[in-house]
């Protein structure tokens, strides 16, 4: 469109770069419906082509850490809930770690395999979401529909029926979880677990491998290697460039040592690549969960802890694998009830940073695409 | 079966629409607006030609017409079109002089056609043209036929070459 | 048995004749007759996308794993009907930058030539609005005035995301028009007429027993010009996969995004009358129209010629729900670099096939 | 007073008037080749009424039309092609800007 426009002065010291002197400025987002909840990109396009994109972000911003400082350790269970709130569990048993590791507490065997188990079908609800925004963006509405339909309702039942909640759990305490799994409810895992592999299969025809999606995601935002790590890229991005990195198995925390499974590595870093890596994960953490239901044995699901605990003074920092990366809690302790300061390192915050570099020269449409690939939550983002 | 005084009200009536909508093409302040008055009039013009028995030039004139031409047409106009152009005058200045000439040349034809052609009569009994048609641009008229697909491909990569300018090419 | 075609021409020819016994001359006759004619035919036509609306939500339920609308009516069948007076009562926004005339007239230029098209479509022995000799042509030259009307909206409604969304919509339209008027050649060089009529009627009969002899059986000639037909047609209608104009995730708007109320509802019927428009034609044109297996059976032309739509419309609704979408570029490239090249060759096969047949 | 072919010459003659007014008085570029099509039109409707009232058997007036559609065709596009070219270059479409070839 050969109209000219200028950029419009908004905040100023948010789009340092001068004005585009050709070309349209688009501002994408933040009530944009394929940007994932509130982030805006300004974009700045020659024609069809992207000539430069600055995310804009802080829309959700809550102030967690700041919150934190107000509240006792099991009180800021709760607000983890809140950060990647697509995978609730993953982010209250990061908390946990890191406070575990600072009081060096001792976890029953019986409450590590529940923690394993419900992670890891927390990981498959979540890559779910991913699949169903994703073919939304491509323009298939039926995967939406049987992803969140069909298998990310059969997780939350589960979850309701081992913690009451279906999306902000609070389950795994400080030394241990909340309750013991109902009786019956490791067969309706199973029973889950059997039939998963059987809809996994369906996705690759409806989305992995249909040609018109091949053709909309193959070589589409290219992340090569030496980029990704540059930019600090962690979880599936990182590991569809075909750079081996999960925490399970680097840093292995909890009983992961114990279970085998092995990591899916892409080859080429774009879109498809980060898509595929994804339901692989899926089909590894059916077998984790398979493994872990094996080796379950009978036993109590919390440690000794004093009600009201002291954390010794000092630092603290544990990380784990979440289904969007590497997500870690710093914890600063002075030993009162609440610690001196707690930050955390999300994992889609630093994914998003590449944006800039990574949509540069690609067309609009493709620039949906490649964000949707990116899979990002602005609740972690944000804080 | 149709009484006479048919075609002579449906034949009123288009060319009452047509002389309309040609004036508004050639007074309309905005383009676009001429361009779609433009398009009904060749649509008008269509339905002549289906009075007068044309029926496959009829179908032609809407498909190659309405359906190509003005599209692309349109498309220029959207291209072309400054956001505040809709106020400028479209009138240039000698348009006195351009309408005393038409209507010079108008009634010098109109005279000259009345006093020629008084007498001939309308037929209505229409027969299917596309066989015959078919037969003549593939028979008689088979130079013209090839020598016009030249003259399309000449335009066609005279079009291209404009199109794409000095920058991009 | 249930031949509709002969009934309703007798039918008609008694009221003609009653209505001459009371004193009306033969043309007001000839009037009342055509008039009920076409107001039949208008009225089935607004119907239409109504049951095609029902049934798309359907089928679109039943993929996704879930049931549709209920519990307007037994099974939701007056689901579309509730959406209609919904949409007639809805307030009738006209933004202000926008050209008014242009944005009131968009879609009605965008709906009218969907009634138009179904004059010389054949619904059954005996059941053709207009027998038109140039059928064929007539039908593609009338929806060709719809792209004026994506235009019209495009540039009536104001802002320039629909712009871009009707000029995109516009430029699918007219390069898809192409290959789809050259797949149909094929068939009017077997036939050799060009009214629909016509080419259904050819296409009674059987090769050696089982196969009926409808265009599609032809060994590779058929089948190429029907598929290339199909995905012409699915990308006229603007539905997925090439549904670039309205797409939600990239432009945020398409062209008909600043319409509301009626005016919306307009848009939508001239889609679902299209989708009907161009099954009825790969119908007559390649399944033989009205021409049953056991030609002269109980089954009458008419059912048979609506179950044939209706299965490639079906096909239609099929493509939406499992389709990602394709990118413009990729549109447009698929158009001019696979289907017009196929078309113009399956043409030269077709050449072959009638001269060696002669 | 039925329907003859002077009718048809008469409204060709008009229309070609318009066409001419139009030509010769539009600022825009566009507006003018838009006229331009109205002439072709009229041109297009005294063919085919000469064709049916004259020659009623044949249809050689039918064919010519279809030749002066096509090249009307060819030369919008052309047009059309060099108003874009223009609008690239000068950022306007109006006739009188059109001076840079002059001395």
């Amino acid at each position: 469109m050969a109209n000219e426009t200028t950029v419009p002065t908004v905040a100023p010291e948010v789009f340092p770069q001068v004005a585009p002197e050709k070309g349209m400025f688009i501002s994408l987002g933040p009530q944009h419906p394929s940007t994932h909840g509130v982030l805006r990109v300004a974009i700045t396009t020659d024609g069809e082509i992207v000539t430069s994109a600055q995310p804009d972000l802080g829309y959700l911003h809550r102030a967690t850490e700041k919150l934190a400082e107000k509240r006792t350790y099991p009180q800021i269970i709760v607000l983890t809930d809140r950060l990647d709130y697509l995978a609730a569990m993953t982010n209250n048993w990061s908390f946990c770690l890191a406070v575990e590791k600072m009081m060096a507490v001792a976890i029953p065997e019986r409450a590590d395999y529940l923690r394993i188990i419900v992670g890891e079908l927390q990981r498959i609800a979540s890559h779910c979401v991913f699949l169903g925004t994703y073919g939304i963006d491509i323009g298939a509405f039926t995967p939406f529909l049987v992803a969140f339909g069909r298998e990310r309702e059969r997780i939350l039942d589960l979850f309701e029926e081992i913690c009451g909640a279906r999306l902000t759990y609070n389950y795994i305490r400080i030394g241990g979880v909340m309750a013991d799994a109902p009786e019956g409810w490791e067969a309706k895992v199973r029973k889950f677990v059997k039939e998963m592999w059987g809809h996994l299969k369906e996705y690759d025809t409806l989305l992995t491998y249909n040609p018109i999606f091949m053709d909309r995601t193959q070589n589409i935002g290219k992340m090569s290697q030496e980029m990704a790590i540059a930019w600090g890229i962690t979880g599936p991005n990182l590991r569809a460039t075909g750079f081996k990195a999960d925490v399970r198995k680097d840093d292995p925390y909890g009983l992961y040592s114990k279970i085998s499974f092995d990591i899916p590595v892409g080859k080429q870093g774009d879109c498809w690549d980060r898509y595929w890596v994804r339901i692989q994960e899926m089909r590894e953490s059916l077998k984790i969960i398979d493994q872990a239901l094996d080796q379950m044995q009978p036993g109590d699901t919390m440690g000794k802890i004093a009600k009201t605990f002291r954390v010794p003074v000092g630092e603290g920092y544990a990380h784990l694998e979440a289904p969007r990366g590497d997500l870690g809690f710093y914890i600063v302790s002075d030993g009162t009830p609440s610690p001196y300061r707690m930050h955390i390192r999300p994992p889609s915050f630093v994914n998003l940073q590449i944006l800039q570099v990574l949509l540069k020269g690609w067309k609009v449409s493709d620039v949906i695409a490649i964000l949707g690939s990116i899979d990002i939550v602005l609740g972690e983002v944000d804080r | 079966m149709i009484e006479q005084w048919a075609p002579i009200v449906i034949f009123g009536a288009m060319s009452a629409l047509l002389i309309g909508l040609s004036l508004v093409v050639v007074t309309a302040r905005s383009v676009f607006r001429g361009a779609i008055a433009l398009a009904a009039a060749l649509g008008v013009a269509a339905g002549l030609f289906a009075l007068l028995g044309a029926d496959f030039v009829a179908a032609g004139q809407l498909l190659i017409y309405v359906g190509g031409i003005m599209i692309i047409m349109l498309f220029v106009i959207m291209l072309s079109q400054r956001p505040l152009a809709k106020l400028d005058r479209q009138a240039n200045d000698q348009w006195l002089w351009a309408a005393l000439f038409s209507l010079a040349v108008t009634c010098g034809l109109i005279v000259q056609f009345r006093a020629v052609y008084r007498g001939v009569f309308f037929n209505p009994e229409a027969a299917p043209t596309s066989a015959s048609i078919g037969r003549l641009l593939l028979g008689d008229m088979i130079v013209p036929f090839e020598a016009v697909s030249l003259v399309l491909l000449a335009a066609l990569v005279g079009a291209v070459y404009f199109g794409l300018g000095k920058e991009e090419s | 048995m249930f031949e509709l075609g002969p009934i309703l021409s007798k039918a008609f020819a008694t009221l003609s004749g009653w209505v001459i016994a009371h004193g009306v001359p033969a043309m007001g006759a000839w009037i009342i007759n055509k008039s009920i004619q076409v107001g039949a035919l208008v009225l089935g036509v607004s119907l239409v996308p109504m049951v095609l609306v029902y049934a798309e939500r359907k089928v679109s339920a039943f993929m996704q794993a879930r049931l549709g609308p209920m519990n307007v009516g037994p099974y939701g069948i007056f689901q579309t009907l509730a959406d209609g007076v919904k949409l007639i009562f809805k307030e009738d926004v006209i933004p202000i930058g926008s050209d008014r005339i242009l944005h009131v007239l968009a879609p009605m230029v965008a709906c009218a030539p969907a009634f138009v098209c179904f004059a010389p479509v054949p619904f059954g022995k005996g059941l053709v609005p207009i027998n038109l000799d140039i059928g064929v042509i007539f039908i593609f030259a009338v929806s060709g005035i719809t792209t004026i009307g994506v235009l019209m909206a495009g540039w009536g409604s104001g802002n320039k995301f629909s712009m871009l969304g009707g000029i995109r919509g516009a430029a699918q339209i007219v390069s898809y028009e192409i290959p789809r008027v050259l797949s149909v050649v094929p068939v009017l060089m077997f036939y050799g007429t060009q009214s629909l009529q016509g080419i259904a009627m050819a296409q009674t009969g059987r090769w050696h027993g089982f196969l009926p002899k409808w265009f599609i059986f032809y060994p590779v000639i058929g089948q190429i010009a029907f598929l290339i037909f199909l995905i012409a047609s699915v990308a006229e209608t603007n539905r997925v996969p090439f549904d670039i104009p309205e797409a939600e995730s990239e432009l945020v708007a398409g062209f008909h995004t600043e319409f509301s109320g009626l005016k919306f509802a307009l848009f939508f019927l001239a889609e679902y009358a299209y989708v009907f428009l161009s099954s009825a034609m790969a119908a007559a044109l390649f399944f033989g129209g009205g021409d049953g297996f056991s030609a002269g059976g109980i089954i009458p032309s008419w059912l048979w010629f609506l179950g044939k739509t209706f299965a490639i419309v079906f096909l239609f609704l099929w493509f939406r729900w499992t389709f990602p979408r394709l990118r413009v570029d990729r549109l447009m490239q698929f158009c001019w670099q696979f289907l017009l090249p196929w078309s113009l060759a399956n043409i030269a096969f077709a050449g072959l096939a009638v001269l060696l047949r002669s | 007073m039925t329907l003859s072919l002077h009718h048809f010459l008469m409204l060709s003659a008009i229309l070609f008037g318009i066409g001419i007014y139009g030509v010769l008085s539009r600022r825009n570029v566009l507006g003018i080749l838009m006229s331009i099509e109205l002439m072709f039109n009229a041109a297009n409707i005294n063919l085919i009424a000469f064709n049916h009232f004259l020659y009623p058997g044949t249809v050689w007036g039918q064919g010519f039309v279809i030749f002066v559609i096509t090249l009307a065709a060819a030369e919008a596009v052309v047009g059309l092609s060099l108003v874009l070219a223009i609008y690239r270059n000068i950022k306007s479409v109006y006739a009188e800007k059109l001076n840079i070839l002059h001395g």
